[in-house]
């Protein structure tokens, strides 16, 4: 019983960081139509605002991760976004690639900045108990987290002015902008937002992996097989994928080893591309935000 | 085989989501034949030639063509059937040049020098001798519609379906579009879909007139032009857009 | 391109100038130049696959790992024969059909296409990283996981003397060339002017009757078998394979080569894939900028202001100077530009 | 980070000891080595301290007039934790550099790309670095301890103060996997039992499901065969877990890439470890040692870790055969080797073992807190006797294998 109430947690947990790691991706992709490749590198940034912030500055943990890594992470966004995607919107596989130059340019810099070593901080939260067993307490803080995140999402979009004309821009631009609203602004403002989620996600993980200037391969092949797979519905489709993939990845880690999940995680994504090219949610839970 | 029949559809229709674009469409074509099909915007005549041409699968009823239906082959094999389409936005490899454009279309039913022989016929055709060479993104609008066209020549089908040869053409141009269509007439029965009155006008054949995914009338121009169904689907989608 | 003497004269002197090269420089220089010649038969598959046929492949380096892997498995086993030369190029061409037939019949639009070959390299990485354990064996060879499989048995002529350092550069420079004038030819054949219809238009070469899925899966396994030759040439080289030959930064190495060169030519990625090696050398030696910083910069700037790679640019070069000679201008008819890429 | 700056400088200061004379020689008047090791990459927390060690012992031997009064030059090579690069500057330094020995390899498995390479172009290669033991081929020299010498007294030590339960967690490559054998061999020669082992790719940082699966085992000991960056990511989250002092965690590859300096005291308080090197040893040998490395790098550098040392008393020993043989030549400084040279290094006294190429050292269970490894018990002049039992390169000199261990 213990145990499984300890999977279950570790299931919640993979979810979480699929979320995390995935949800700035998917709010791009699901409004913009970009697939931003350099998205694993804001990770990373992410996580070294978060790491740095409290080692050399001294600075709050909390406030490191839940404002500081966001913020900057989010500002780096900006400014590519007018660098370079600006140039390239509507043309999907260009911004593709031009991101992924982007993502090497960025892994290339910090390896000149920090070195290619692996630096990393501890979680200030004690562990938690459950019967015989005891696990991180830093894997509820994701959990909770990533079902914040999720709400203010889905809540953004529904209810502020700027979610409102963020979606129209999704459905038709032109009209927007006949409408008075500002398509390049939204566009802006949304990779923006994309960057910081992802900054978020780098800082809430630093304290539990080791933050190296290549860590954003890691991640990044899961998060776009995560957001491609869940359609360009940006909450449903992304709730949806991370469930499923996030349970499998962990349940195939549990039975086999860490390698064979994540293999397991990348085979149901093939398949599932196969059998639904336009995503979970361009088959189910249409019309969903 | 009766009346040398050479296409037919009987009861075609699909739906997309609620929407029916095509519904319950008999649907005659003889042999030789050049039929012209209009109606308004959104009537489904775009999506009955993509119903034609495999590139949408049918809800309901079937498509005949030599007597045998189709049943859900895919576009590509009906083409090799003999079916040969141009599509409403002009469809051309636009980075290759205007033989290549050709060359691809008379391959598929003709090698070697047999080929390049008909390249150079269709070139003379559309009169893009000249252009020969010219990659097709860099020629003017009604050149592409043309080679377009050519590439219908080119590969000889037994049907010819033509969304719109003559989309934003000059009154000169429209003429040697006519006279184009009149050359694929030679050799194979044609459907032309047009919303231009005055051009099928010049072709003057036989007219069938869809709305909502309907037929709603059939005949010549002139029964066509008169018919109080006809004017209303036209004139009164438009008030009713105006109001 | 169409000028026939201008082709053979060329060709002539590049082989000229090929074979010379060993004489005139260190044998160490010539190992380097070896594997830049390898790794430009590699960025000529993708060249192939991507810029003339229109297939977006993002994880590339699948193929040249299996070819790597399938020759130093075969010859392990077999010896290092005409068998595991074979193998290298079938193992990746029949994985490339049967994902292509997996992809391409399943009707995947082009971004999805990019998604799915970078997830299976990923997977083929991961399953072969995680395989050094001594359970994990094909035949008498281990696959070694991470370790990779070391000691590679390198091919030998056909009389049966040692491929030496420069046996093993005259190889490579004519796999290159043989490889080049088969894609080619192949280009030139009624199946190949529709690998570049179908990057053209694809909806148009489905409509006056191509097989699309077909002349793809076709495509995409020549691609593959190529790849894998070069993986073969790869093994040998360095009588070494390892499994971050599947890495994402291999792949974005291969796809970098095609962009600067040019997609929708041939000669522009074998070149640039040549001088960004080099260029990458010469950057490593030097500990002050990081290497992938500036393939990074390189590739971003290109796909900003560059699109169509330094191919055509550098083609209108000789048709200036015969223009000048010739007192006219000479319409250049190249293969076209690369597929408009917006659509999704 | 100050860490890169400091090593920068230390570079160039070892760069500077280095090229005071070198222009005044003629090419045939110096010596070329070369070193191969990780710089970059995840494996560059061994690799940096070891081309360190390697750079101060160039230094000052030229310091000391040079070899056979010739100045030693040093070719370095970074091959970025990627062993395909391993392959590609092994190959090229043979070729271009034409030196008298290379010390080149971190991971067993960059050892065994570059060993074949090497003994095919005929140059003396010295792998310096712990491992699992078992290579038999006279043209290299494997300098670091080997299980017998450092996993069977740290087993030893851990069984005899928690019990008999073991749980393994190892790297999956060669040295992990032969390793976790070598682990589960010696325990079950204690008589206890080897709960379940589990292998991570160089890659994984993610242990969560890992230490939950630990838990549910519930053995009396913890033996972690993990290495590279990733991997410290597990002490960090077995202590997360709170799992530091519940269940012991002993180790013979942890501190070996400075965890013990990278990660808070807090975080691994109490792992027990066994080496063959601590800075923090007593004697003048070390003491001068350590005086010297950190005049030419800095007070505050990290740690010289026992891998770095490795480095350093191969250098050693060759220097000494090459002094022994009076010539650079292989085969010359090989036979020179095998007469069983020893010299006296900071770790104790190091002798190479004729019939294996392997070294006798003395080796150190310590435990690792706040920041320092501190002496439990000592263990003079150990033997090589794992591959001694299988490797005899006096009686079979054309030998050229790797020996692993049958359970």
């Amino acid at each position: 019983m213990d145990f499984a109430s300890i999977l279950a947690i570790e299931i919640l947990g993979s979810i979480a960081i699929l979320v995390l790691i995935s949800i700035g991706l998917a709010v791009v992709f699901g409004m913009m139509k970009v697939i931003n490749m350099a998205h694993g590198e804001f990770i990373m940034l992410g996580g070294y605002v978060t790491i740095f912030g409290t080692t050399h500055a001294g600075l709050n943990i909390w406030f490191c991760i839940l404002v500081l890594s966001p913020l900057i992470v989010g500002l780096v966004g900006l400014v590519l976004e007018w660098l370079v995607v600006r140039h390239l919107y509507g043309r999907m596989i260009d911004t593709m690639l031009a991101t992924w130059g982007l993502s090497l340019a960025i892994v290339g810099l910090m390896t000149m900045l920090v070195g290619n070593t692996t630096t990393g901080i501890s979680t200030p939260l004690p562990s938690v108990a459950i019967g015989k067993f005891s696990t991180s307490g830093h894997v509820f803080f994701l959990i909770a987290l990533a079902t914040f995140v999720i709400i203010a999402l889905a809540c953004l979009f529904k209810f502020t002015t700027f979610g409102l004309t963020a979606r129209a821009t999704t459905q038709d631009a032109n009209m927007v902008a006949n409408l008075g609203g500002n398509p390049r602004r939204i566009y802006a403002v949304t990779f923006g937002l994309g960057a910081a989620l992802a900054g978020l996600g780098g800082g809430a993980l630093a304290p539990i992996i080791g933050v190296i200037p290549t860590i954003g391969i890691t991640y990044i092949a899961k998060a776009f097989i995560t957001v491609i797979s869940g359609g360009a519905t940006v909450i449903a489709g992304n709730l949806a994928a991370t469930s499923l993939f996030g349970t499998i990845n962990q349940l195939f880690t549990y039975w086999y080893t860490p390698i064979i999940g994540e293999v397991a995680l990348l085979v149901c994504a093939v398949i599932l591309i196969r059998l639904l090219p336009q995503g979970i949610t361009g088959r189910f839970f249409k019309g969903t935000i | 085989m009766s009346d040398n029949i050479i296409l037919q559809t009987k009861g075609l229709g699909i739906s997309f989501g609620g929407l029916h674009a095509v519904r319950d469409v008999d649907f005659v074509l003889r042999g030789g034949e050049l039929r012209c099909l209009i109606g308004p915007n959104g009537a489904g005549k775009t999506t009955f030639f993509r119903l034609l041409s495999g590139q949408h699968t049918p809800t309901r009823g079937e498509i005949i063509y030599k007597g045998k239906p189709l049943g859900n082959l895919q576009p590509y094999q009906i083409a090799r059937l003999g079916i040969g389409v141009k599509t409403q936005v002009p469809s051309l490899f636009e980075g290759l040049s205007v033989f290549e454009n050709l060359e691809l279309a008379a391959n598929q039913t003709f090698s070697g020098l047999e080929a390049v022989s008909i390249v150079d016929e269709t070139l003379e055709r559309i009169s893009l001798q000249d252009q020969r060479h010219t990659i097709c993104q860099e020629l003017a609008h009604g050149q592409r519609q043309w080679v377009e066209l050519g590439q219908i020549l080119a590969s000889k089908p037994d049907v010819a379906l033509l969304d719109e040869p003559a989309a934003g053409m000059t009154h000169d141009e429209s003429l040697k579009t006519i006279e184009i269509i009149k050359e694929i007439t030679a050799k194979s029965s044609v459907v032309v879909v047009e919303h231009d009155m005055d051009f099928i006008k010049l072709i003057g054949e036989r007219v069938t007139v869809f709305d909502r995914g309907e037929v709603i009338a059939d005949g010549t121009f002139k029964e066509i032009a008169s018919n109080p169904q006809v004017r209303e689907a036209y004139l009164g989608r438009k008030e009713a857009a105006v109001a | 391109m169409k000028n026939p003497v201008l082709n053979i004269s060329s060709l002539v002197g590049v082989i000229v100038l090929a074979f010379a090269i060993p004489y005139f420089v260190e044998a160490f220089t010539v190992l380097n130049f070896t594997v830049y010649i390898i790794m430009a038969i590699l960025s000529l598959s993708l060249a192939f696959v991507w810029g003339m046929g229109g297939i977006m492949v993002l994880g590339h380096s699948a193929f040249f790992g299996l070819g790597a892997y399938a020759y130093a498995i075969a010859a392990v086993n077999f010896g290092p024969g005409w068998e595991a030369v074979t193998l290298s190029m079938l193992v990746p061409a029949t994985f490339a059909a049967l994902l292509g037939y997996f992809m391409f019949y399943g009707r995947i639009s082009d971004i999805y296409v990019g998604v799915i070959t970078l997830a299976v390299t990923l997977i083929l990485f991961n399953l072969i990283n995680s395989t050094s354990g001594p359970q994990y064996k094909i035949g008498s060879a281990p696959i070694g996981g991470y370790n990779g499989i070391t000691a590679v048995p390198t091919l030998s002529w056909p009389n049966g003397n040692f491929i030496d350092i420069n046996g093993m550069f005259y190889l490579s420079v004519g796999l290159l060339i043989l490889s080049y004038l088969f894609i080619r030819y192949y280009l030139s054949t009624r199946y190949g002017k529709v690998t570049v219809a179908i990057r053209e238009n694809e909806r148009r070469a489905e409509l006056l009757g191509y097989n699309v899925a077909q002349s793809k899966l076709i495509t995409f396994s020549i691609g593959g078998a190529i790849a894998g030759l070069a993986g073969c040439m790869f093994a040998n080289w360095g009588s070494f394979v390892g499994p971050t030959i599947f890495g994402l930064v291999q792949s974005a190495q291969i796809i970098i080569w095609v962009i600067v060169g040019g997609r929708g030519t041939l000669i522009g990625p074998i070149l640039s894939c040549i001088a960004i090696q080099w260029m990458t050398t010469q950057l490593g030696m030097q500990q002050v900028v990081n290497v992938g910083f500036v393939l990074g910069i390189v590739l971003t700037i290109f796909v900003l202001l560059v699109p169509s790679g330094l191919a055509p640019l550098l083609a209108k070069i000789p048709n200036v100077v015969r223009s000048r000679l010739n007192g006219k201008p000479k319409e250049d008819v190249a293969l076209g530009s690369p597929a408009e890429e917006g659509q999704t | 980070m100050a860490l890169n700056r400091r090593q920068l400088l230390g570079t160039a200061a070892a760069a500077a000891a280095m090229t005071q004379v070198p222009r005044a020689y003629a090419q045939s008047d110096s010596i070329v080595v070369s070193s191969i090791y990780d710089q970059s990459g995840g494996l560059d927390v061994y690799g940096k301290p070891v081309a360190d060690l390697v750079r101060f012992a160039v230094a000052e031997q030229n310091a000391k007039g040079g070899l056979l009064g010739k100045e030693i030059v040093l070719k370095e090579y970074d091959p970025q934790s990627n062993n395909q690069l391993y392959a590609q500057f092994a190959k090229r330094t043979a070729l271009a550099d034409k030196p008298a020995a290379v010390f080149a390899g971190i991971t067993s498995s960059s050892r065994e790309v570059v060993r074949p390479i090497l003994r095919q172009a005929k140059t003396l290669y010295f792998y310096t670095t712990q491992y699992e033991g078992g290579v038999c081929d006279r043209n290299i020299f494997c300098t670091g301890v080997t299980p017998a010498q450092t996993v069977q007294k740290l087993v030893n030590h851990t069984m005899a103060k928690t019990g008999k339960k073991a749980y393994i967690v190892a790297a999956d490559y060669n040295y992990g996997q032969i390793t976790a054998d070598w682990v589960k061999k010696f325990t079950l020669d204690n008589g206890g039992e080897v709960l379940n082992t589990e292998f991570f790719p160089l890659d994984v940082a993610d242990f969560g499901s890992s230490i939950s699966k630990i838990q549910a085992a519930n053995p009396d000991f913890v033996y972690s065969a993990l290495v590279g960056g990733a991997h410290m990511s597990f002490y960090r989250q077995w202590k997360a877990a709170g799992m530091l002092g519940k269940i012991q965690l002993s180790s013979t590859t942890f501190a070996g890439g400075n965890e013990h300096i990278a990660l808070p005291a807090e975080e691994y308080n109490g792992h027990w470890i066994c080496q063959n090197y601590l800075q923090e040893l007593p004697g003048e040998r070390n003491k001068k040692l350590v005086a010297d490395f950190h005049k030419m790098f800095g007070e505050d550098y990290p740690y010289i870790t026992e891998l770095g040392m490795g480095a350093y008393q191969a250098f050693l020993l060759w220097a000494a055969a090459v002094e022994k043989a009076g010539t650079v030549d292989r085969m010359a400084v090989i036979e020179a080797l095998e007469t069983g040279i020893s010299v006296d290094a900071p770790s104790g006294r190091v002798t190479v073992d004729p019939a294996t190429h392997h070294t006798i050292v003395d080796v150190h269970v310590s435990e690792a807190r706040d920041k320092q490894l501190n002496l439990i018990e000592k263990f003079e002049q150990q033997p090589p006797a794992d591959t001694s039992a299988v490797c005899d390169l006096i009686n079979n000199p054309d030998d050229n294998q790797q020996y692993v261990i049958e359970l």
